[in-house]
């Protein structure tokens, strides 16, 4: 089998510089060539794709990249009766199938017509490698050098030979750099080699944080010269420092992108539960309407996959908020004086809120779709990279509760709220229209409660559970910064996603959790009233 | 603290060791002193609500404090009742008690009775049981739950309704009480806990003038078997009851004297009571000579 | 100015004010006396729409009040000092003197958004504390701020309930000094209650007084006898 | 009684409704359908709905209350193991009947059970010789939600792949809570470990909502199926529907039964699904399947004991067949198991599976794992003359309970 | 007899339903257990044996909601975590029964539980020593929450944590309960927790005879359990707590040490609700660590508040009425339940302001002033 996949590649290779230099003179091959090629493919059974694709790849040439990258993105057809293969595309959700070398649409065929060319993980795994390989002539510096990189851990004789051959010729900074690296790997690797240069070569790698050098090095520790074993252990000790150091940056985004779930999650209640005083149970079905909002949002305009967010935001808020203006209205506004009561209520209303989605929505999860400029991850360098929707949601949060903070401090709504609060009669007194304020009140609170859905729904199920999940997590947040306290929510939500990011690595999820209840319950007897209490006579 | 310090700390004179000293040690008032307050200090957030104060009460007296709104009456009064922990200083019940490491409760126990200038009683439960439950009894919690109400102690409550003039609504919840309803009951738990030491806020606000009066008989009538401080801004009513006045001003003791003295005293008549006040207070006295010579 | 006819008032199932007729005239400043739980705080808050009533009729200026709620009552020109102050305990002192602001600028057209700064003549301790908790402050302080926030709105009618319960005398007869000010040169109605015969005296120009839920005497203030006050005063 | 009465035990509220809620619209259908063919032995079927409302108590209560109050002639029902050891003292107590349609971790056999789902030799086993032989897989992240599905299977996985060879360094076990949403950390610490020069997978047994958020973690640190595929015991079509699938194509599931497998019976009951529910998008899963051969073995061992009495309906149970929607039939066996094809799927980006791996014939469920220490001497028989759920084939006797 | 009755009636005010409840209490619970043991079952008065340990569980519910009122209603203390101490109880009992299986468990050993061998145990933890002995679970059923009450409390209320701030913290604790007796390391057989119990003292768990013999022992500890806190809140104690909860800080300075009035309180709560839990676990067959959720505790604060909270009637009528109200619910309507049960505390909430027992009240005063009118008239 082994041997069988060296000979291929040997071939593969030989093939690949002969094309490679001819291609230079003459530029573009007949693709019409490979229309046999493509017809086996098409009639063939998984198991028997490799040895075909070795053929095709053979042309080696960036014409047969677009076939090969939708191939590998399981969009490749087959026409049985033409025997041709054709891609299909999607824009704005419409389907259409257009040949995948000319781009040009082929408006006469349905789905009817066309069989997928299904591929399995070990033909992906071998289609990226032909496309890296293909690629490292590419004449874009960065798709060169993403393509060195992805061949870091599949070095054989022929892709170095390729590799060295095109090192000379290399004018860009980054790509003869990884091309270096690659070359570096291959030198360190080869017992038969001067130590002095394999040391040398490991010099250079030491630089490295690719996982693949990593693994090399620590071949290499096993190895039988003792000189190379020690400089590729102190290499290992370099690489591993600023690991270290990138894994520190890594568990502390990890921690404030949960912090700022938290801080999500719960800085509606800070409104309603922390100013306005209401337990409200209810809190997380709010947000639970905010993510279906999303849903409901991404159903409306499916092609607008990318865009639905922008619209979502706006709409939970409203969605959300107007449910929270109905509750107060027919139901809080008659427990004024019994806070206590709210929390029978609101869990009856919570009750009904999930039992109602339920009946609309089905019991099953929704699926939201995320917009692709969210998805994926940036990639600092091979340790450390941060998702983008993380890294959004953070941005987000924060904005949020800037926002919320300048309503509060800088409209009248915040002071006529904090009034109504602590003597309703009295601001009732001073011409506060109470009811107006306690309807907008609790209208905002859930309407970033709302809000706080459309971003949950970008990274957990949109379901009837949803809100059960985060209820008690909110709580705790509010309660820990203390009751009334926008800051100390801030701090809090941030304070526990950080907390418990650092101690998941050593202790797991569940005792991380656990610890950090702990905690919490410890805290609190040293601090009666959270972190940020609020102070003086009169809140005794 | 260094070790010398808390050795130091440990092996002074004028304190009993915590674990040698009774529980409930009687209060010494050997030297006539009941209440020591000394070089007390509290700021909130830089400002000096009591700033070096220094009072000094005797067993059996009866003191008026006054002083302009804001002076630190009410402060000083939660300091020795232990509801606020302050900066420095030392406060002292009798000679052995220093109340400064004890808690509210522990205060009350000692014999120490207040009466808040907001009205507080316990607004769910009837009158008679607000009162009940200040009776003198043991408050811990096994001998709370085994007690019963003994015909002494009826008695004694009986007495107090009168006294505060809510015989009728006994069974009253306290909640449903008027304002100055509300101030009686609170001066009759003070009446039923039977204290050493009374601190008494503005009793008489909100109270008629004929009220105001018989409050005045009922204080001075507690005076001598026990120590009452009163803060009042009734000039009259002060007049009517006060031997001596102390008059506090931003956090500290501005004056201390009979209430004539007090009357004259420039400062005084400057930052509270007010030049025509005083005036006027000096012509109610003489008109009120006159009434009684008549 | 406001009249109060026939006005029944209950808690629960206890009857405190009977069938109560009571009559402001404008600009005048009615002293309202009598001994402790007879019901002059049920009354005025009746008038503030904090309680409901269940007879009667209250109109101020023609317009039936009792069927309005009470913040558009603050907007028809009533100003209230409550008895026990009713701070707002965590807001500043500015805070709860710029509460009553909106209400304020719809009522007189021309006042810019800001705090009058008569009223921290009125009272220099407020200007000291403007940054303070409402709750923080003393109780006398507090009593100050009371007033100056219902000053903030302007009112036509100035309600108090025992504004001077535990103010300082210099301060006491400041109050008074102002509500006479207010009430000659701006023409304020004041319906005070106070238990001190002294500045009742001193400030009020008539005085009803009260029995059991009744308005029971009612006249000029110089006519207030050691008869009246023996009957309904006296303990 | 003139109807037979079926109960229904599958949680229509709380954490469990997600999943059960489609058991008991698939039982409904599968009486409806019987009805129109005529009920069973000339009476209508009749389904009687509770809602244990996913609370572990109140799956015995109201097994209680079907059984006594409804006086039912079989329960299908229950989702989570917890849920069926609640109730199970209840069915051993009354003489009831229970169809049990959930893949679970085996160590268990009751006369009054029968269970339809996977035993861990039906689904985990198959996976891992799977991962090894076929994708070269060296070394394994052992990820499952902290309950004794996840840690039995996990157990039996260890040692059975001690037994191949593998190192302990060379296996990672991990552990959640339910319904863990935030996997940063774990998704990280996977890559980590994936990236140390041997091929590596993870084997999943993470159950219910903790999926979504895991899967949509691994798309977006982008784990992919190359690199580090992950096969899951607990995700199917359902699960899937709640998902963008498209980052996630080449991922595994093993199960008995995918919605893609093109067969005529598959087929006919997925047109009848989506008839059922009205809605063509519905999907259909493995516990369907196993609560449709379940339902169809118990109507036809009805029909052959003439009577829905428990006792008799036991013993007609026994070697029933039923056609698989897979193709091929499904046998119940002398230890209430059945035996049933094991197939590997890989995600599509339209939400379903494709089969990339299929046993040759099918696999005997078994109540005791040969792979843990206290019960490899254990097989269930319920056929005379060892009639017992726990037969020790060393020491020949029935330890423990023997109902 | 009239001794005894003036022993009942003796409390005030409170203590007036005492009477009449423990008579209709027993009276129902001895009728039903006859009625299941002694008639046919075909007969029209025949209760079944599901009728019974349901009316068992309600009862164990009811005794919990009585632990939850004695706290909340009367000292003001929410505790949103009373469903650790009722779960803590649980397992104590639910160990006992686990021993009693013997060899009789699937695996046959003697010694340790299913759960331990399939996982590989080799002996028993510590924790499960003595568990064998009923009298030794059953203090243990009372010590362990009495104990984590105690020490929770003495932190919490020596600290001065009131309000929002105590419930959340008891719905901390049980939530990280919750997660540790998920864990299967904590040797409670996870999250499956423990069950499949055979008998309690030699008793056949299964027969009729037992479950009725539980179901009155419930109902009678329920009755004394009614009694003595019918007494101890009408004592002065029982006006102390009172003060405590309208203002905290008063009855300290008229001397009171309120934190150690609330402590014994709370760890009085605890032991209640620990023997409600005991008492609930043979009768359903299971304890799990679902028991611990916090959902739980939420519920039971809502059948007191149903039923009218500060009153102890109220608060047993509430427990009966909600989960009473859930199972036929949940039987009738198993698709809208939820919409049933919500609506009805969102009703409650609104009309019935002091809950059931101040419907009561309202048709009293109601009739009263009707009354007075009248005879003013
Ligand atoms: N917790 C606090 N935070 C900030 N300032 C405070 C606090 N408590 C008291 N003060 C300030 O300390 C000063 C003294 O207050 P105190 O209540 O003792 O005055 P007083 O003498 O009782 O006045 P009055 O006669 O008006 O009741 C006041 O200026 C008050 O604003
Ligand atoms: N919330 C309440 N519930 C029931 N009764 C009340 C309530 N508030 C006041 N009352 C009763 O109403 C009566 C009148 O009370 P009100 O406060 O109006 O008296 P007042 O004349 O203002 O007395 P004071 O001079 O003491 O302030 C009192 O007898 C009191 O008991
Ligand atoms: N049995 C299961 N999947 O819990
Ligand atoms: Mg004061
Ligand atoms: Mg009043």
């Amino acid at each position: 089998m082994t041997l069988r996949r060296i000979t291929l590649r040997h071939c593969i290779a030989l093939c690949c510089c002969l094309f490679g230099l001819f291609s230079l003179s003459t530029h573009a091959a007949e693709p019409t060539s490979l229309d046999p090629l493509l017809a086996e493919l098409g009639e063939a059974k998984i198991k028997d794709m490799e040895p075909i694709l070795v053929r095709i790849e053979a042309v080696s040439d960036e014409t047969v990249l677009p076939l090969l990258r939708t191939l590998l993105n399981g969009n490749l057809y087959y026409i049985k009766a033409e025997k041709k293969v054709i891609g299909e595309f999607e824009t704005n959700g419409e389907t259409y199938y257009k040949d995948v070398f000319t781009d040009e649409i082929n408006a006469g065929i349905n789905k009817r017509d066309v069989e997928k060319i299904r591929v399995n993980n070990n033909l992906r795994g071998y289609l990226r490698n032909a496309i890296a390989r293909i690629q490292l002539t590419s004449k874009s510096p960065s798709v060169r050098e993403s393509a060195v990189r992805s061949l870091l851990s599949n070095l054989d004789q022929d892709t170095v030979a390729t590799l060295e051959r095109l090192y000379s010729n290399e004018t860009h900074k980054k790509v003869k750099e990884a091309m270096a690296l690659a070359l570096a790997m291959h030198t360190a690797s080869q017992t038969q080699l001067a130590p002095s240069n394999r040391i040398a070569a490991i010099d250079t790698l030491s630089t490295s944080l690719e996982s693949d050098v990593r693994n090399l090095l620590t071949q290499l520790t096993r190895d039988d010269n003792a000189a190379v074993v020690s400089a590729a252990n102190i290499a290992l000790e370099k690489i591993a420092q600023r690991v270290n150091r990138f894994a520190f940056v890594d568990q502390l985004f990890f921690g404030l992108s949960l912090g700022s779930v938290l801080l999500l999650a719960s800085i509606g209640l800070a409104i309603t539960f922390g100013v306005m005083g209401v337990i409200n149970m209810a809190h997380g079905e709010m947000i639970m309407l905010g993510a279906y909002t999303t849903y409901v949002v991404q159903l409306i305009m499916p092609n607008y996959i990318d865009y639905s967010i922008w619209v979502a935001i706006p709409a939970a808020f409203l969605v959300s908020g107007l449910m929270g203006v109905l509750i107060e209205r027919l139901v809080i506004c008659r427990l004024h004086g019994r806070p206590l009561e709210t929390l029978l209520a609101t869990f009856g209303i919570s009750l009904i809120l999930q039992q109602l989605v339920r009946t609309i929505f089905s019991p099953l999860n929704r699926q939201v779709s995320t917009p692709s400029w969210m998805s994926g991850s940036w990639e600092i360098n091979p340790v450390l990279s941060l998702t983008w929707n993380r890294l959004y949601i953070l941005a987000f949060a924060l904005l949020v509760f800037i926002v919320l903070v300048i309503v509060l401090k800088k409209t009248s709504l915040g002071l006529n709220v904090r009034a109504v609060s602590q003597n309703r009669n009295m601001a009732k007194a001073m011409g506060v229209k109470t009811h107006w304020v306690d309807a907008m009140t609790f209208g905002l609170g859930s309407g970033i409660a709302g809000i706080a859905g459309v971003a949950l729904s970008q990274l957990t199920n949109v379901g009837p559970n949803l809100g059960q999940s985060y209820i008690i997590d909110s709580f705790m947040v509010v309660v820990f910064g203390g009751v009334g306290n926008l800051l100390g929510t801030l701090v809090a939500a941030f304070t526990l996603g950080i907390a418990t990011k650092f101690l998941e690595p050593t202790t797991g999820a569940v005792l991380a959790a656990i610890l950090v209840l702990v905690f919490i319950i410890l805290f609190i007897q040293k601090r009666p009233k959270g972190l940020f209490p609020q102070k003086g006579r009169a809140a005794e | 603290m260094s070790t010398l310090d808390s050795t130091r700390e440990f092996f002074r004179r004028d304190q009993v060791w915590p674990f040698l000293a009774p529980e409930q040690a009687a209060v010494n008032v050997d030297n006539q002193v009941i209440l020591y307050v000394e070089g007390l200090n509290l700021s909130f957030d830089g400002f000096k609500a009591l700033n070096n104060l220094n009072l000094y009460v005797n067993d059996g007296e009866l003191r008026c404090l006054i002083g302009a709104n804001g002076a630190g009456k009410t402060t000083l009064m939660d300091v020795i009742t232990g509801k606020t922990q302050c900066d420095s200083g030392t406060v002292f019940f009798g000679q052995n008690h220093n109340l400064l490491n004890k808690d509210e409760a522990e205060i009350a126990q000692l014999g120490i009775g207040r009466k808040f200038q907001k009205p507080t009683v316990f607004e769910e439960q009837t009158v008679f049981d607000n009162l009940e439950l200040s009776l003198k009894t043991d408050k811990r919690v096994l001998p709370t739950l085994f007690s019963r109400l003994t015909p002494t102690q009826i008695d004694r409550i009986d007495e107090v309704l009168k006294t505060i003039g809510l015989a009728k609504h006994r069974f009253m919840l306290a909640g449903a009480l008027s304002h100055g309803q509300k101030q009686w009951l609170e001066i009759g738990m003070l009446l039923a806990a039977d204290p050493r030491l009374l601190l008494i806020d503005e009793p008489v606000a909100g109270m008629t003038a004929q009220e105001t009066e018989r409050t005045a008989e009922l204080l001075t009538s507690l005076a001598g078997e026990r120590t009452v401080i009163v803060v009042e801004h009734d000039m009259e009513f002060v007049r009517s009851i006060a031997r001596t006045v102390t008059v506090l001003h931003q956090g500290s003791v501005l004056a201390e004297g009979t209430m004539d003295q007090i009357q004259s005293n420039k400062d005084v008549i400057e930052v509270y009571l007010g030049e025509e006040a005083a005036s006027e207070k000096a012509q109610t006295r003489t008109k009120a000579q006159k009434g009684a010579s008549e | 100015m406001i009249s109060i006819n026939k006005v029944d008032q209950l808690y629960g199932g206890t009857q405190i004010l009977w069938g109560l007729d009571l009559e402001i005239v404008p600009g005048s400043i009615t002293c309202i006396m009598g001994r402790n739980g007879v019901g002059k705080t049920t009354l005025l808050k009746a008038i503030m729409g904090l309680l409901p009533i269940t007879k009667g009729e209250i109109t101020m200026e023609g317009d039936v009040l009792n069927k309005q709620s009470a913040e558009k009552r603050a907007y028809s020109g009533i100003g209230y000092v409550p008895q026990g102050r009713d701070i707002f305990p965590m807001l500043t002192v500015e805070e709860n003197l710029r509460i009553g602001l909106p209400v304020r600028s719809k009522r007189t057209k021309d006042s810019p958004k800001e705090i009058p700064e008569k009223i921290f003549e009125l009272f220099p301790v407020l200007k000291d504390m403007l940054h303070r908790r409402g709750g923080d402050l003393s109780g006398g302080q507090q009593q100050q701020l009371a007033i100056g926030r219902a000053l903030v709105l302007e009112p036509k009618v100035l309600i108090l309930d025992e504004p001077n319960e535990g103010i300082q005398p210099n301060i006491v007869k400041q109050i008074g000094d102002v509500i006479l000010k207010l009430n000659e040169e701006e023409g304020l109605t004041v319906i005070l209650v106070e238990q001190k015969l002294g500045f009742a005296r001193r400030v009020g120009k008539e005085f009803r007084l009260m029995e059991k839920g009744r308005i029971v005497a009612a006249d000029k203030m110089e006519n207030l006898n050691d008869t009246l006050i023996k009957q309904y005063l006296a303990v | 009684a003139d109807t037979i009465k079926v109960g229904v035990l599958h949680s229509l509220s709380g954490t469990m409704a997600i999943s059960e809620t489609t058991l008991k619209d698939t039982v409904l259908m599968m009486v409806d359908e019987q009805n129109k063919k005529g009920g069973l032995l000339g009476k209508k079927i009749e389904a009687v709905v509770v809602d244990p409302a996913s609370n572990w108590p109140l799956f015995a209560e109201k097994g209680r209350e079907l059984l006594t109050k409804d006086k039912v002639d079989v329960i299908f029902g229950s989702w989570t193991s917890v849920s069926r050891k609640s109730v199970l003292p209840v069915l051993e107590e009354l003489n009831g009947l229970m169809f049990y349609p959930v893949q679970y971790e085996g160590e268990e056999s009751s006369k009054n059970v029968f269970y339809t789902g996977a035993a861990p030799n039906q689904q985990a086993i198959p996976a891992v010789d799977y991962l090894m032989n076929d994708l070269g897989v060296e070394r394994f992240v052992l990820a499952g939600t902290d309950y004794v599905y996840p840690r039995t299977t996990n157990k039996i996985l260890e040692a059975y792949l001690k037994g191949k060879g593998v190192a302990e360094q060379d296996i990672m076990i991990n552990y959640t809570p339910f319904g863990h949403s935030d996997w940063q950390s774990i998704v990280s610490d996977i890559k980590k470990f994936g990236s140390e020069g041997k091929k590596t997978a993870v084997v999943s047994t993470i159950n219910g909502d903790a999926n979504v958020p895991f899967y949509k973690e691994l798309g977006n640190q982008g784990v992919s199926s190359e690199d580090i595929p992950v096969v899951a015991f607990s995700v199917g079509e359902e699960e899937l529907s709640g998902l963008d699938t498209k980052p996630l194509v080449g991922h595994l599931a093993a199960w008995n039964y995918f919605q893609s497998v093109e067969t005529p019976e598959n087929e006919a009951f997925i047109k009848a699904w989506h008839e059922y529910t009205k809605n063509p998008d519905r999907v259909t899963n493995d516990p369907m399947e196993a609560t449709y051969i379940g339902f169809k073995m118990w109507a036809n061992a009805v029909t052959k004991a003439g009577t829905t009495d428990v006792d008799a309906v036991e013993q007609a149970m026994i070697g029933q067949t039923v056609p698989n929607l897979t193709g091929g039939v499904a046998v119940m066996n002398k230890n209430h198991h059945l035996s049933k094809p094991v197939l590997i799927g890989e995600i599509q980006d339209d939400g379903q599976f494709e089969v990339v791996w299929e046993t040759d014939g099918v696999v005997a469920g078994d109540a005791w794992s040969d792979f843990l220490p206290g019960s490899k001497d254990l097989i269930s028989d319920w056929t005379a003359p060892i009639k017992c759920g726990n037969y020790n084939t060393k020491t020949k006797t029935c330890s423990g309970q023997n109902y | 007899m009239t001794r005894l009755t003036a022993w009942f009636s003796e409390g005030r005010s409170t203590g007036k339903h005492t009477l009449p409840f423990v008579v209709i209490l027993l009276g129902v619970t001895i009728l039903a257990s006859a009625a299941n043991l002694f008639l046919p079952a075909d007969s029209a008065f025949y209760v079944s044996t599901y009728t019974i340990t349901l009316l068992g569980k309600y009862l164990c519910y009811a005794m919990l909601a009585l632990a939850v009122d004695i706290i909340w209603g009367y000292c003001g203390i929410l505790s949103l975590g009373h469903g650790a101490f009722f779960a803590l109880g649980g397992y104590a009992m639910g160990m006992y029964l686990m021993r009693q299986i013997g060899d009789r468990g699937v695996y046959g050993n003697p010694l340790l539980p299913d759960f331990m061998v399939f996982l590989d145990w080799k002996e028993l933890p510590w924790f499960w020593l003595g568990m064998d002995q009923f009298w030794f679970a059953m203090l243990m059923a009372v010590l362990v929450p009495g104990l984590l009450a105690f020490v929770f409390g003495w932190l919490a209320f020596r600290s001065r944590v009131t309000g929002v701030y105590l419930s959340i913290m008891t719905q901390a604790l049980t939530y990280a309960l919750l997660l540790a007796f998920f864990r299967n390391e904590m040797g409670f057989g996870g999250n499956n927790g423990l069950t499949d119990f055979k008998e309690i003292l030699g008793f056949n768990l299964q027969a009729d005879s037992t479950r009725v013999a539980l179901f009155l022992i419930t109902a009678i500890l329920l009755a004394v359990i009614f009694v003595v806190s019918q007494k101890i809140l009408s004592s002065r104690l029982g006006k102390v707590v009172l003060a405590i909860r309208d203002s905290e800080s008063r009855s300290r300075f008229i001397g009171y040490r309120t934190d150690r009035y609330k402590v014994w309180l709370f760890v009085y709560s605890a032991v209640i609700a620990g023997i409600a839990g005991a008492l609930y676990v043979p009768q359903v067959g299971i304890i799990n660590p679902g028991e611990f959720s916090p959902i739980n505790s939420i519920e039971m604060v809502i059948w007191v508040a149903v039923g009218g909270r500060g009153t102890l009637i109220g608060a047993v009528i509430g427990a009966l009425l909600v989960n009473y109200a859930k199972t036929r619910f949940t039987a009738i309507m198993p698709d809208a339940w939820l919409f049933a049960l919500g609506a009805m505390f969102v009703l409650v909430t609104l009309y019935l302001p002091k809950g059931l027992m101040g419907l009561y009240g309202q048709l009293k005063a109601k009739r009263n002033t009707v009354m007075n009118k009248e005879s003013q008239a």
